[in-house]
């Protein structure tokens, strides 16, 4: 299907610029659930612009990125929506694009400015913020706690920013919240990692009140470690990114709460801006979009 | 000894090109028919059909009146024949039990049947003359004596109806040898029909009922084995007899300056103090039964196996190099052919070319590390041409040699690049008479320029033939100096068996 | 006897790294410590044990991991949106890791490809299909299949590890005490003496692929098992942890040579370190220095076994 | 002559491929394409010079990926917190890929360790220190570096594809002209033949694996120049490409036999594959799907090769 569009972009007499989604891992249902929302939405629009949607097969394969950026130059799209894998080394690749006289939208996660700056590049970022969502969460489940009690962090790849993010989000509300930060280690993002280190964990700390997760499939393998512990009383888990698999566990009260960032439409919100971008000179803002809180009561 | 048990008529096979053509041949119930020929003629293909190993491109073949075409080796013994590879067929991590019933495991619901299996084991290690052999022992670490012993106990395992024996006493002493002719005389006289390949003329004669003779893949004569003799086969073999020069030793000067000195060395294997001096221009030959160690000497002479105590000392224009490992040695000038072509020569899936020329030291076909390729191809087709390799081209692939066109290539090897001091454990096996005879006027010749040749062989006549001295090794230890002048083969076979002598023997 | 000698300095290696913990680790003595681990082997026991296998006959398989997580996608598939009872669920799993392993064999055996990269080919398949299977989302299956993975009452041991254990004793018994088990190391020493002494090399090869195959499969169960969810990344990188497990445990990539008890000391070995690791908290550069070394240094003791063997049959 | 006719069916799935991309996608034949592809090759060139000359010398490097990634984050930090010239920092960085492939050689060769696990625990550590190094972090570095990944004025190379260029000649050289070149054959082969042949077998293991880990550090500064920035995580899974590609280029995995040209010719089906996929923009699942079918069908066409060499002279 995906290639059909591409043959539709080379119709004769379309005139319809082609818009680059350029995402991490493609393998993630965040991103996938991303890349379904720009697809329904160009199915919609199919008069105004085509899409072509590209990922990398690992998410921390910078070097993947940066070749597709310069395919995409090569192939000669029109705008680029970008969810850069890393929040600088991408940039010397944009601004190759930018020379070609191609339209960038930053989405999900907000490059350097420093880095910008020193390129000349203004690049409208279009996301949320990964740091709010986490203390938002982190809040909520503190109100569930009592101050003092322990709690570890489940990292993803130590290197990407949104864990970074999401970790300073925790650890702030943790902190607030007068709690007891006993383990913070990473589980690459993964949900067999995760029941792992989770176990080890839980036998470290015996008295482990709650787990913060950066991601929801480590959310998941974390509840799975909890529940073969048999500490599905004691222990509250919280996620990020909402997805699917994690709704019945927050149905049956085994994970308390996750964020939503709204991936379906996050990427749509790219290509809206870069389509206003195709037709008008005008500046355009930086714009952060909402995160929600996703507990039992939300899901109903 | 009546029906035909085997008959093949006009069989033709070939590769690139023709290997085998219109071969006839039956071969009685209960006949031993010996098969000879130049290296290349076509005995192992030959064999190999037969045994299933290659299929032929035509004619037919029945085996006791029924037609008979296998599908591969597993058709072959399941229909009665049964082969001894020349290139042997030993798994080595497997235990000798294992690998001698390969063949058919005697098993119950696929679970391996231990017991059995054994006491099998050992009766037939007993006959072969391998008695004091654990049948547990892994076969990887066997000498090669004892491996062909296996491969041929691994034929016989078996009953069948016609056994294949492709060159079984290559790396046998001439004791060993009778065994295995006694034990093939007994299975013919049950009625197994036994197809006899050697380059032992001599034995072929002895043990055959009948001979056939190959030359290019046509058979040239098949005659009982009374009515001819060694020469006659030879001439029949060739096309175009001449014996070696033989009365080149004699021309031989030699100097008495030492070039290796070997002082009081000894190894795990070797646990007797070994010393001597050898000298500029000598051939010393090292004789002993199978396991006495001679394989282990050279290799410790070449460095291979490390030194428990004494030194080897090189000598060469006033100066003196230790030898500690296979680098130092090459390196002051030294060359080493191991017994082994297999595991210890052969680059498989290398063309001849490059097997020829990578060991050596590539002196006179590179300057500065930089090969001349031109330069390359010359000097291997002219040694290709001087020990009449048989092969379609250099670039044809090692493996597709036949084995003693293989084992000239190793020597080959040696032979060109500059060294003064040879080391060839076996040199001979596997080659026919007549390129024996080049090889060793091409030792002669070496002997002539002042080089020195240590060379170990199974044959003893072959080692009084060319050697200026002979050592005797027996258990393991240096037990007696021949020179050619003092020598007789009663007193070298008694030096052989010296150390056994007090002891149970080790071979029959 | 002899092959319990022979596995003993790769059991040194374990018994060093257990202590080491125990003395670094508050709580790393402990029952549920000990649970923990036994949880956490059966997928890669049971993959670890194919690999074996497949070494020994001289190959290799890559795509064990990816194998692994698109038969535990066809699990929640089967359970989930297929409305299929958990056995037939695991039929179906272990019936897609034998197709995926028989391709894998047939293109190794019969066209004579280099098992390698058949496999490096099927290990991006088997994880594109992986995605396919679930939409790229992992998809959550709950208690029904969470209780192979969870204690049989009593006995502190889940079906799941029977079934990881059951297999290492077969796999072992076939190996050492079968015809077909000798073929195989035969086959993996020397192809073409196998070959003259009538048997079916490349059935081995292409049957042995099908059982790393059909193992794989039955780690995705496990793995879903674990997870109580099917995760389509699920197996990812396995690979490596398989055969590193199996040459820790003394058995060569050159094929003729291995054992699957060994093998699974080698799995107790990661797992005891990953669990250690984590139970100390270390951070994950540490992490991976401590991995790399111990996987070293496990080798590095094993080879005085060989080397010793080596001295002793000169 | 012989080794261009050898090389044919290789280069013949690279031309399928190319014209397969030029029918599917819209703008593939261009200038533009073309630049792109080449400015991705010079890191994985590099690594698979490497890896092939391990392959042939019997051994394996597993640890090029990471090694690739380690040294990047070395070049970052001379530059960028050392403050050292781009010259000294790419000493640097090559110079740390010496260290880590000589200690891969120096277990492998001496102590005689299997090469797959040395690498393997490599792969671990090095990964571990390019995290130290950056503390985790992506270092950006700029233009100063981005330089060697950009044409040379006028001639739309760049000095990093020189470089990897004469690096593909260099070894391609050495292997079949030179005398050492015909020792690392030799001791792939049949190590015993060639130690019998007073050939220091182990100082080629260690050499070639020392080699590879300097290439792998020309990697990580053709990754950092082509990134602009040092990503401790550069290389992740560079391993499987680079001994995907030298095998598809007909390096044996057995030792012995192989050849940089053909690798090279590999690394061109990679990065074409890649590129021509992206700008198909096909979905994540049929790319998976795709690239394992290309690299069997590209061995399954380069095994006509092997095929018919074996027809023609048997
Ligand atoms: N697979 C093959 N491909 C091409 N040629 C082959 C192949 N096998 C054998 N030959 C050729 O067939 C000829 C006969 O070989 P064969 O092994 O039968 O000789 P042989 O009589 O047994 O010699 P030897 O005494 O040296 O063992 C040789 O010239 C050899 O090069
Ligand atoms: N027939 C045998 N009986 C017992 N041991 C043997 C025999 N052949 C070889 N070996 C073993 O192999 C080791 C090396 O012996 P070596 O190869 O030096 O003997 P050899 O005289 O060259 O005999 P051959 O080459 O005929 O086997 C010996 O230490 C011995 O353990
Ligand atoms: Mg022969
Ligand atoms: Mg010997």
């Amino acid at each position: 299907a995906d290639s059909e569009q591409t043959a539709q972009g080379s119709a004769p007499g379309a005139d319809r610029p082609t818009i680059a989604l350029v995402m991490k891992s493609l393998a993630n249902e965040f991103f996938v659930t991303m890349a379904d929302g720009a697809r329904a939405h160009q199915e919609l629009n199919d008069e105004r612009y085509d899409l072509v949607i590209n990922g990398i097969k690992n998410e921390v394969d910078l070097a993947q990125q940066v070749a597709l950026i310069d395919q995409m130059i090569a192939s000669n799209v029109d705008a680029i929506v970008i969810s850069p894998a890393d929040s600088k080394a991408v940039v010397p690749a944009l601004a190759r694009a930018e020379t070609a006289g191609i339209i960038i939208i930053n989405i999900d996660n907000r490059l350097e400015k420093d880095i910008l700056s020193e390129y000349g590049l203004t690049i409208p970022f279009v996301g949320p913020d990964n740091f709010l969502g986490a203390e938002m969460v982190g809040t909520h489940l503190a109100s569930k706690l009592a101050p003092g009690d322990q709690v570890a962090i489940l990292e993803g790849v130590p290197t990407a920013f949104n864990s970074q993010r999401r970790t300073a989000g925790f650890r702030k509300a943790m902190k607030d919240a007068g709690m007891n930060i006993v383990a913070q280690q990473s589980a690459q993002w993964d949900q067999t990692m995760a029941v792992t280190v989770t176990a080890a964990i839980l036998v470290q700390h015996p008295d482990l009140a709650a787990i913060l997760c950066s991601n929801d499939n480590m959310a998941l393998g974390a509840a799975a470690a909890v529940s073969q512990a048999g500490k599905e009383d004691q222990v509250q888990i919280v996620g990020f990114d909402n997805i699917s698999a994690l709704h019945d566990l927050i149905r049956g009260g085994n994970v308390l709460a996750t964020i939503d960032q709204h991936a379906d439409l996050l990427a749509v919100y790219g290509i809206e801006f870069a389509l206003e971008a195709l037709q008008s000179d005008l500046p355009l803002e930086d714009k952060t979009t909402p995160v929600d809180l996703i507990t039992g009561t939300s899901i109903e | 000894m009546a029906a035909a048990r085997l008959s093949i008529q006009n069989l033709h096979k070939s590769f690139s090109v023709p290997v085998l053509t219109g071969i006839n041949l039956t071969v009685k119930r209960g006949e031993i028919h010996g098969l000879v020929g130049e290296n290349g003629a076509g005995k192992t293909t030959f064999g190999s059909i037969l045994a299933g190993f290659v299929s032929k491109d035509n004619g037919m073949i029945t085996l006791d009146g029924v037609e008979y075409e296998p599908s591969g080796p597993k058709d072959a013994f399941e229909a009665g024949i049964s082969c001894a590879a020349q290139e042997l067929s030993l798994i080595n991590p497997l235990s000798v039990t294992e690998n001698i019933a390969l063949r058919k495991l005697p098993h119950s619901c696929s679970v391996i049947s231990g017991q059995e299996l054994e006491q099998r084991t050992r009766s037939i290690l007993q006959r072969v003359g391998l008695g004091s052999l654990d049948p547990d022992t892994r076969t990887g670490t066997l000498g090669l004596a004892e491996r062909q012993l296996l491969e041929f106990a691994k034929s016989v395992f078996l009953d069948c109806r016609v056994l294949i024996l492709d060159e079984p006493t290559a790396a046998l002493t001439a004791q060993q040898a009778s065994v295995l002719h006694e034990i093939v005389t007994g299975l013919a006289a049950s009625g197994t029909s036994v197809i006899y390949i050697s380059h032992r003329l001599q034995d072929v004669l002895e043990v055959s009922d009948n001979v056939t003779v190959l030359r290019d893949g046509r058979i040239v004569t098949t005659a009982p084995a009374g009515s001819m003799g060694v020469a006659e086969l030879m001439e029949y073999m060739s096309g175009d007899f001449q014996t070696g020069n033989k009365t080149a030793r004699c021309a031989a000067a030699q100097t008495p300056e030492p070039v290796l000195e070997v002082e009081h060395i000894t190894t795990e294997e070797l646990p007797h103090e070994i010393s001597f001096t050898a000298r500029a221009g000598e051939i010393i030959g090292i004789a002993g039964l199978s396991g006495s160690g001679r394989s282990e000497l050279l290799n410790a002479l070449f460095g291979l196996t490390p030194l428990t105590g004494g030194a080897i000392s090189r000598h060469s224009a006033g100066e003196k190099v230790r030898i500690s490992n296979p680098g130092t040695a090459k390196r002051s000038g030294m060359a080493y052919l191991g017994e082994d072509r297999q595991s210890m020569g052969l680059y498989p899936g290398h063309p001849v070319l490059t097997n020829m020329m990578v060991p050596g030291d590539l002196q006179g076909v590179a300057s500065m590390s930089l090969l001349d390729n031109r330069r390359e191809a010359a000097a291997a087709e002219k040694l290709v041409e001087e020990l009449s390799v048989k092969c379609d081209g250099l670039d044809q692939d090692i493996d597709q040699l036949s084995g003693g066109n293989q084992q000239k290539i190793l020597i080959a090897r040696w032979l060109y690049c500059n060294s003064d001091i040879f080391l060839f454990d076996e040199p001979t096996r596997g080659i026919d008479v007549g390129t024996k005879n080049m090889i060793y006027n091409l030792m002669f010749d070496l002997r002539h320029e002042g080089k020195t040749i240590l060379f170990t062989s199974s044959e003893i006549e072959e080692l009084m033939a060319v050697g200026d001295r002979i050592f005797v090794l027996s258990r393991r230890k240096l037990v007696e100096t021949f020179t050619a002048d003092n020598w007789s083969e009663t007193e070298i076979l008694a030096a052989c068996f010296r150390e056994f002598a007090t002891r149970t023997p080790h071979v029959h | 006897m002899r092959s319990l000698v022979k596995e003993n300095f790769i059991f040194a290696s374990l018994i060093l790294l257990v202590i080491f913990f125990g003395l670094a680790a508050d709580n790393f003595f402990s029952l549920v410590t000990l649970r923990t681990i036994l949880n956490q082997l059966p997928a890669l026991t049971v993959v670890t044990v194919g690999m074996t296998l497949v070494l020994i006959v001289g190959g290799i398989d890559l795509s064990v991991g990816s194998v692994l997580g698109f038969c535990a996608t066809i699990v929640g598939m089967a359970m989930m949106n297929w409305d299929f009872s958990i056995v037939t669920a695991c039929f179906l799993a272990i019936g897609a890791g034998i197709i995926c392993g028989s391709v894998n064999g047939i293109l190794a055996a019969y066209l004579a490809l280099p098992s390698f990269i058949v496999t490096l080919g099927m290990l991006e398949m088997a994880r594109g299909m992986a995605y396919i299977t679930t939409d790229s989302q992992t998809m959550y299956i709950g208690a029904s299949i969470q209780k192979l993975a969870l204690p049989i009452s009593g006995t502190g041991v889940s079906p799941a590890l029977v079934i990881a254990l059951s297999t290492v004793f077969a796999a072992q018994f076939i190996l050492t005490r079968t015809v077909p088990g000798r073929h195989i190391v035969a086959v993996g020493a020397n192809t073409r003496a196998a070959r003259m002494s009538g048997i079916d090399t490349k059935l081995y090869r292409m049957v042995v692929l099908a059982v790393s195959g059909a193992l794989a499969g039955l780690g995705g169960i496990f793995n879903a098992a674990y997870l109580g969810a099917a995760d389509p990344n699920a197996g990812a990188g396995m690979e490596l942890a398989a055969i590193a497990a199996a040459v820790i445990g003394g058995t060569s990539l050159m094929g003729g040579r291995g054992s699957v008890a060994g093998a699974f000391a080698g799995v107790l070995i990661i797992a005891i370190l990953q669990n250690g690791l984590a139970q100390l908290g270390v951070s994950e550069p540490a992490k991976r220095l401590i991995t790399g070394g111990v996987i070293i240094i496990a080798v590095f003791i094993d080879s005085w076994r060989i080397r010793r063997d080596r001295m002793r049959t000169g």
